[in-house]
């Protein structure tokens, strides 16, 4: 059964070289999409795999640790597995009539497997060196897609992306060596070990700060967020699906929660929750504010990015069961209806030809789809009741109430009013109102892009089942769960060694 | 204390990206900063007194320095070499548009 | 480029290549392995671009063949991490017997690994190089 | 290691572009000595060959263009900020610092186990070798394909046309 987590590095690493190997446009696309589909499927199986068997270690080349790599599966892992190929499947199966639009297509999906890769790889590995190894691989990957139009704007876009991503990986590579030095080792569990006999010291806290920098900027919170506006309208819209859904969530969330409530073991500490929570709600306010400005429908999405992170950052940061929960719920959520949403804006773009709100207008008629999609996803991004966005909202606002922060409460409410305003503005210039006159020729868009968007749709709506027992106990709760018991990491995976 | 000159050949780097206003300087100073992270990987594995961590057929070695760090560092040299190489290629490509390395007139995106 | 240059360059690539591959098959025994010998391979025909124009070169080694090289190295290396699975069940098993130390055909897979690296990085710098040879702004439009 | 901090100093001031690149360049080389007196020869010749060919690369990109500078205005809030945070930086470090093991004493848990079966266990007698291709190389791996994905990105930015033009727009 284990053999099976390498292949979530190995099936897509592949595909990546197969399809650069042959160029052929139609092999590729057919390729790229049955690999994200089996990706996917794989993914779901995790989900059963865990509930019988528990944390799973994958010992890479037969060599224990710490003396070689290993692969650690266990309910944080299951959960990103399963968000980024979702997206990652939506997105391929997207780009098959997005990506017509551009040149050189299957070098597009030999990038886009790369950083699937990589981000499959981040959350799936136990050693501190494989994580940076992967974030520079989807790093990379990324770099060179949100360059992919080769127009002025894009190339500005991507290179101060790369600059400030590259800072930010290299204050993580100083992190690594500084607790190299400290400990000696490079496996997780193992440094998580040494450390909590050691104790806290300068030194752990200086290695805290250098990956919060590091990790904060991949993740965009808020003192380091300038590059996302920027990179993510620039990217082709699944691109944009893809960073704004999952990227910044599995470098940079996923990265830091692994590292600073696992292997640091300040998971529990009050004046680090803290730090998360004012993180959080600053990301949230000033993402929102900065949004409801702008005019450029993709740009309006990634200032959303920021906002939505910023409630993810904030449940996690109360540090109860209740918010966790709510915030790694909110995380999957917003991968969905954020994806769903730049899906739209690229489907909106492939139509009309212009990412400009004041130029649309009427679009209901021509075409139903994206409207309804749209429509279904930006009320679930404001919370609205029956979609998934409410449930993790309100559990969020529930959470903080109870943990007695009801000035956070208060913020993630008025948070979620200006999101809804803006997405109406949304809604209103792009939809309804008189049609322009260049909008005539307009059509609904092709087969392929309506199911991805379809697809992500019912997600959408029925999201909020995943609260339900049957599927939360399965799903949620093993992630939270490794949260909570982030102390006792160490003792899990070492005791999955025998 | 051998390590802090390591740590101001990367502020020097740090420097260079914040205040330079040069694509190719900016580029010149990522490079200083993986020379700076390189080196502080190399000098945490030292020993002193060490040898180079390959065993000879004649004579018997002993103290050898770290060898993980030498082997991270050949992994970062490579990743450093990619992400350059990458960086240079959009510089080139931004001076083709703008004719210019400037990023004050580059500035076209604001926020 | 002058005669000189063109004279001596073709005395010495043939060194540099050697050189590379001399580094490359002795990486497991002495400094040096896959990527450097990649890398020196590279160099050795960057020399040859630098001294006579791009046009020669491509007669040597060209794009159309580089690339493909380029994924079939990357092709070999997982090959053989998949080949471990397949034979003893653990992804990257060093499944070929050690043989003796201080010889060449040692150390089980590590060998193969680095030419499967040398092939790589050896095409793809070499691509990069030429890539960024060739482009030349006029042409655009 | 003095050397590489003067010539990084005028590698960033310095305001011709080529001889910035070049004194990059000799910082580069500076790294190697240091490496080959560290005991460490894997590192000198990659750092070596690499650094030729990052500035044949940078070289490249810097020759036969016109680089017209700007009007100097020094922005002074910008520079005190950075300064500053650069100072703050350095202290912290310092403090830090104090809480790793003396320079020439590292701990050497893991290690220790590879340098004593490494030669045993794997058949290399090059240790580096032996933890690159054999204990790590799922690193391997990932890094091979990292300079992939770059010679992808240079590959897909060098293209002369991005898109396909609408003919109706």
């Amino acid at each position: 059964m284990s053999s099976m987590l390498p292949l979530f590095v190995a099936f897509p690493l592949g595909s990546a070289f197969l399809i650069a190997l042959c160029k052929n446009k139609k092999f590729a696309d057919f390729w790229a999409n049955l690999c994200t589909l089996v990706l996917f499927i794989m993914s779901l199986q995790t989900i059963g795999i865990l509930k019988t068997h528990g944390t799973m270690v994958y010992k890479m080349g037969n060599w224990a640790p710490p003396i070689g790599i290993s692969l650690v599966l266990d309910g944080l892992t299951v959960l990103l597995l399963v968000t980024v190929n979702l997206i990652a499947f939506a997105s391929c199966l997207f780009s098959v009539g997005y990506m017509e639009k551009y040149t050189a297509k299957s070098k597009y999906y030999a990038l886009f497997l790369l950083m699937l890769t990589g981000m499959n790889g981040l959350v799936l590995t136990g050693d501190m060196f494989n994580l940076f190894v992967f974030l520079e691989l989807a790093g990379v990957a990324s770099y060179a897609l949100v360059a992919f139009g080769t127009e002025a704007e894009e190339l500005e876009a991507s290179f101060k992306y790369m600059v400030l991503s590259s800072i930010g990986a290299a204050f993580v590579l100083l992190g690594i060596g500084m607790l190299y030095s400290y400990t000696s080792t490079l496996n997780m569990a193992d440094i998580a070990r040494i450390l909590s006999y050691r104790g806290l010291s300068v030194t752990t806290l200086f290695i805290g700060v250098l990956f919060m920098v590091g990790f904060g900027i991949k993740a965009a919170i808020v003192p380091f967020h300038p590059w996302l506006p920027d990179a993510h309208p620039s990217a082709p819209a699944p691109i944009s699906a893809m960073l704004s859904g999952v990227l910044i969530k599995a470098l940079g969330i996923y990265a830091i929660l692994r590292v600073f409530f696992c292997v640091l073991g300040f998971g529990l500490n009050p004046a680090f929750l803290e730090i998360l929570r004012i993180l959080g709600v600053l990301s949230m306010m000033i993402g929102v504010v900065l949004a409801i400005g702008q005019w450029d429908i993709k740009r309006l999405l990634a200032y959303h990015s920021i906002s939505q992170v910023g409630y993810v950052i904030l449940g996690i940061g109360l540090g109860t069961p209740l918010g966790i929960l709510g915030g790694l719920f909110h995380l999957f959520n917003h991968s969905v209806f954020k994806s769903l949403l730049f899906l739209n804006s690229g489907g909106l773009d492939y139509a009309v030809g212009t990412r400009n709100l004041k130029q649309m207008g009427g679009l209901k008629e021509k075409m139903p789809v994206t409207e309804k999609t749209c429509l279904t996803a930006s009320l679930s991004i404001s919370g609205i009741p029956p979609f998934n966005g409410f449930w993790s909202k309100l559990i969020i606002i529930l959470a903080c109430i109870q943990a007695r922060h009801p000035g956070y409460a208060f913020w993630a409410v008025i948070g979620s009013i200006l999101t809804l305003s803006s997405f109406m503005k949304v809604q209103r210039y792009a939809f309804y109102g008189a049609p322009k006159k260049v909008m005539k020729k307009i059509k609904e868009l092709p087969p392929c892009m309506q199911l991805a968007m379809i697809f992500l749709a019912i997600i959408c709506l029925f999201g909020g089942a995943l609260l339900l027992p049957m599927f939360k106990n399965n799903f949620l709760q093993p992630a939270v769960q490794v949260l909570l018991n982030g102390d006792k990491y160490a003792e899990i995976v070492m005791a999955c060694l025998k | 204390m051998i390590y802090l000159l390591c740590m101001i050949l990367f502020c020097i780097g740090l420097y260079c990206i914040i205040i330079k206003r040069n694509l190719i300087k900016i580029i010149i100073g990522m490079s200083i900063i993986d020379y700076s992270l390189f080196l502080f990987l190399v000098l945490i594995g030292y020993r002193m007194e060490g040898r180079a961590p390959i065993y000879s057929q004649t004579q018997q070695v002993k103290n050898l320095v770290d060898p993980i760090p030498q082997a991270l560092v050949l992994t970062a040299i490579v990743i450093g070499l990619a992400v350059l190489a990458l960086m240079i290629s959009i510089a080139i490509r931004l001076y083709e548009k703008y004719g210019t390395f400037d990023i004050n007139e580059i500035r076209k995106l604001r926020g | 480029m002058t005669l000189i240059v063109k004279e001596i360059t073709r005395l010495t690539v043939g060194l540099i290549f050697l050189f590379g591959v001399y580094i490359m098959l002795h990486g497991h025994i002495t400094p040096g392995g896959g990527f450097t010998g990649g890398v020196i391979i590279a160099l050795s025909f960057i020399h040859l671009v630098l001294a006579y124009g791009g046009e020669y070169s491509n007669n040597k080694m060209n794009r159309a063949i580089a690339s493909p090289l380029e994924s079939f190295g990357a092709l070999l290396f997982i090959l053989l991490a998949l080949m471990g699975l397949g034979y003893g069940g653990v992804f990257f098993l060093n499944f070929i017997s050690k043989g003796t130390p201080f010889t060449l055909p040692s150390a089980g897979i590590i060998p193969l690994c680095n030419i499967a690296i040398c092939l790589k990085v050896g095409t793809g710098l070499f691509l990069i190089f030429i890539l960024l040879t060739m482009f030349s702004p006029g042409r655009n439009k | 290691m003095v050397f590489m901090l003067l010539a990084a100093i005028v590698a960033v001031e310095i305001k011709d572009m080529l001889s910035s690149v070049i004194a990059v360049g000799t910082v580069g080389m500076g790294l190697s000595v240091t490496f080959l007196m560290l005991k460490a020869p894997d590192l000198a010749i990659t750092q070596l060959v690499v650094e030729i060919l990052c500035l044949i690369l940078l070289i490249r990109a810097t020759i036969k263009k016109e680089i017209i500078f700007p009007k100097k205005h020094v922005d002074y809030l910008r520079l005190f900020t950075a300064l500053l945070f650069i100072l703050v930086f350095l202290i912290f470090s310092y403090q830090a610092f104090k809480g790793l093991p003396p320079f020439g004493n590292p701990f050497m848990n893991v290690a220790g186990k590879y340098l004593s079966n490494g030669v045993k266990q794997t058949g290399a007698t090059n240790i580096v070798a032996a933890v690159l291709l054999d204990y790590r190389a799922y690193d391997t791996l990932i890094e091979a394909s990292v300079l992939f994905t770059a010679v992808m990105g240079v590959t897909v930015v060098l293209r002369l046309v991005g898109r396909i033009k609408n003919e109706e727009s």
